[in-house]
């Protein structure tokens, strides 16, 4: 599985504007805030709604944060 | 949330699964799920359209990817095509860490299984290869915007 | 960056606007633009995706949006498409600040071909309206609007 993360990583370098890193900061902030207070996950609406900006953004800035390496971290922790 | 149709059919190349991601984010938003929820489905989603574009067409662009999205009042169904190789083996192909290239972890029908809520996968030698997913979706809570 | 091909095709509802706009984006950053073309390429994309479904489909969901984009060495090549009402002038309809809607401000054909290189709409009465807009890659775009 090293290797396929070190694969991975090389083979798809990937651009981050700082504004999309501040942006997920900001997401996981809320969402672990919303979530605590509903006591269940919360949806990306109320994310959005919590942190003023449009769904989309999100998803937009979540995919470009997002390196197929870390997919694998996530699955194989 | 009205129901919706959505077909992205695209060259099979690498740098379109993020776009095929992009797509079933934006979906998942306008469902209004959890990102846990939608990160899932990304994965279910990039798994298959890789899965046609490495496996199904070996890697040529030359070929087109076809991917539908139905969302009705109570599921939402994902369709990801290809016309490339088929799979011989169905049965051995969808077992855990089976992989034909021994490079790969032979985990992405594991993850679309794990992921959704329902799988099937139809596949002809030479004709073909078609993931059809399916999510159920819960009734909406009252979501305020 | 390789030759592309990608074809949208959605139920016209005005959700559906932004997952064009997501598509558009996520092609201006795989070819590397600045953020300020592929906030233009945005904005072209939504006025030529939002004409379709409120004018060529008055608003009525069960039609479809066809939206096609096409990646070639120099030139990013970006048709959507109605069968919808078509345009009765098409001269007067590209107008500046001309609108059949009194509450519309009628600057979408402008910003379409302010921030593309080449606009050609095509448009028959009951057959639909098709806008092909191109912009050129590769040649340093002094920004002139
Ligand atoms: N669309 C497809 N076309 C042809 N073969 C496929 C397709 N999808 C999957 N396969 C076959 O099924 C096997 C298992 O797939 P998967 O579980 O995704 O693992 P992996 O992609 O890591 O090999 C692949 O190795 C391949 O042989
Ligand atoms: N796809 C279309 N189908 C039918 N009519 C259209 C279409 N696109 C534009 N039009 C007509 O052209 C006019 C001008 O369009 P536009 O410049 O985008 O301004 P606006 O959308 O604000 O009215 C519209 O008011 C409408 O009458
Ligand atoms: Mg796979
Ligand atoms: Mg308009």
């Amino acid at each position: 599985i090293g290797e396929i993360r070190r694969f991975l990583r090389d083979d798809h370098p990937v651009k981050v504007p700082r504004s999309y890193k501040e942006l997920v900061y900001k997401v996981n902030r809320a969402r672990d805030e919303l979530s605590a207070t509903l006591g269940r996950e919360a949806t990306i609406g109320e994310i959005a709604n919590s942190i003023g900006v449009d769904r989309d953004e999100i998803v937009a800035a979540l995919e470009a944060i997002q390196s197929p390496t870390s997919i694998y971290d996530t699955l194989y922790q | 949330m009205k129901s919706n149709q959505i077909t992205l059919t695209f060259s099979s190349i690498a740098e379109n699964v993020s776009i095929a991601r992009l797509l079933i984010a934006s979906i998942g938003g306008q469902l209004d799920l959890s990102l846990n929820d939608i990160e899932e489905l990304k994965v279910a989603v990039s798994e298959a359209v890789s899965n046609a574009i490495i496996h199904g067409y070996k890697s040529n662009p030359n070929n087109i990817v076809y991917f539908n999205l139905e969302i009705t009042k109570d599921s939402l169904i994902i369709v990801v095509r290809d016309e490339g190789c088929g799979i011989s083996d169905l049965e051995q192909a969808m077992q855990p860490a089976f992989s034909t290239d021994p490079e790969r972890m032979g985990l992405g029908f594991v993850f679309m299984q794990s992921f959704m809520d329902e799988l099937q996968v139809d596949s002809k030698l030479e004709v073909g290869t078609t993931v059809t997913m399916k999510k159920h979706l819960k009734q909406t809570p009252i979501s305020s915007h």
